[in-house]
């Protein structure tokens, strides 16, 4: 799994690219814990575009990330998840504590 | 002399083979003829069995996983993961949603997403023996594609 | 307190598998980070062995095939292919290029294109017992890429 | 695996795509056969541009290949061989007995 991230005016977008599982998400978290440090921005738009897979080791790392959010103020929430990522968060029900704004991105899977 | 087919595997319960694990079951799983979507719904409760018997069993010591895969008649996909580790005290607890002795890293929503992603699941376990997991997914015979 | 990782597999006697089988296989090596060609060579060698357990081993029964993947000192993959079927007679003369008791859809090349696309290949048979075939490869370590 | 094919002129082609195994071989050689009839065409390509994987059960097909379409006097070629597929003719040195013509396809792999 890869994570690029872009930021523009107070917006931080991350870009998860491949397959999220447990493996990959300790050390994503710690990456992505490293950039919000450095900007400190008031959005972080979690774009799954690029996400191939993901199990509930992602949905931990999505609410992670809100919550670090919340705690400077901040929000976070997911944009484009494709059909499989998609479905995970649907069977959570974490769209009650993140928003998940739909992508027409269905080209990952 | 249609026979049932199978695959049996064993590796340590170490992260690095969650990929392995859903890529095999993938790859075994491919001769059923199964559409995108059903596939991901076994990666995924592949995943997140696997994943439970790396997080949860081996507290203490490396460990193994079995993982096997058999075609039932009828098109049925069954999946079983099992481990020699600590077990699950209460089972029922443990599938509710949310719940998890993982701390931050997990969501306790593993058991929830095997439980919708297939249409059969069961677990058994003893504590200080291991667990297993048993899951099953029917995959719609497709018309001439 | 790095650990050497390992996968081993057991699965019918079934052409369908061959295909499963390296697949499996390419996943496992995967964590070896290979190039395209290195995958290449290890799904080839892991066809051919396989294909043989599963077109010569067993001519009257539905054998087993074990598959065994480890990761050994050196970031070599080694892959061993054991069946208990017939044997080999005569190993020397069955690893000769052009040799094959299999007929027209054989070419009698596959233990010559297992010695070309891995470092190493050792074969044991014993008539009556079964056959193992043990192979090597060293997978470069790649400059961050 | 898939074998689709075109005439033209005396010369079939044959376009291989997917993989290559024994366990595809034998469907695939029952269908080439039948098409070689219905056509018995003078030269006989095996168009590989297609092919993602070959062992050495495709090296067996290609030597049949020939074998038939030298008993009716034609001739039989490989084309466009990617890589892999490529390393399997090399090593298994067909090329004595079959002609294998280089394409440029490598997009295969
Ligand atoms: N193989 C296992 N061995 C021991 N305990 C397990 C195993 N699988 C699940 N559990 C227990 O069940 C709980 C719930 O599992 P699950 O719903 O998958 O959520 P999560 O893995 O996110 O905690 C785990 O937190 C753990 O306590
Ligand atoms: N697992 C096996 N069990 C029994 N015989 C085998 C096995 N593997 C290889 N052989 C024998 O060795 C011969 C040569 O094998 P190989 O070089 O792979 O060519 P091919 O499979 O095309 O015949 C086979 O024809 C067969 O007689």
């Amino acid at each position: 799994m890869k994570v690029l991230s872009s930021y523009k005016e107070g917006r931080l977008t991350l870009f998860f690219q491949g397959e999220l599982d447990h493996h990959e998400a300790a050390a994503a978290l710690r990456r992505i814990t490293r950039t919000l440090d450095d900007y400190l921005p008031r959005d972080c738009v979690i774009d799954m575009k690029g996400l191939t897979f993901m199990d509930s080791s992602g949905i931990a790392l999505i609410l992670k990330i809100a919550r670090l959010m919340s705690e400077t103020g901040g929000r976070a929430w997911v944009e484009n998840a494709s059909r499989q990522p998609m479905k995970v968060i649907d069977a959570s029900g974490i769209e009650r504590l993140v928003a998940v704004r739909a992508g027409t991105a269905e080209t990952a899977e | 002399m249609k026979q049932e087919n199978y695959i049996k595997m064993e590796f340590p319960a170490r992260s690095v083979n969650e990929g392995f694990a859903r890529a095999a079951a993938a790859a075994f799983a491919a001769q059923l003829d199964p559409t995108l979507e059903e596939l991901g719904d076994i990666r995924t409760a592949v995943s997140e069995a696997v994943t439970n018997a790396i997080v949860h069993a081996y507290p203490e010591v490396m460990g193994t996983v079995t993982l096997r895969l058999r075609i039932l008649e009828g098109n049925v996909l069954e999946i079983m993961v099992r481990d020699r580790g600590v077990g699950i005290p209460d089972v029922e607890k443990a599938m509710e949603p949310m719940y998890s002795t993982g701390g931050e890293e997990r969501s306790g929503m593993g058991f929830t997403i095997m439980g919708s992603f297939m249409d059969g699941l069961r677990v058994r376990s003893a504590p200080g023996k291991g667990t297993s997991v048993t899951m099953s997914k029917r995959i719609a015979v497709k018309a001439q594609r």
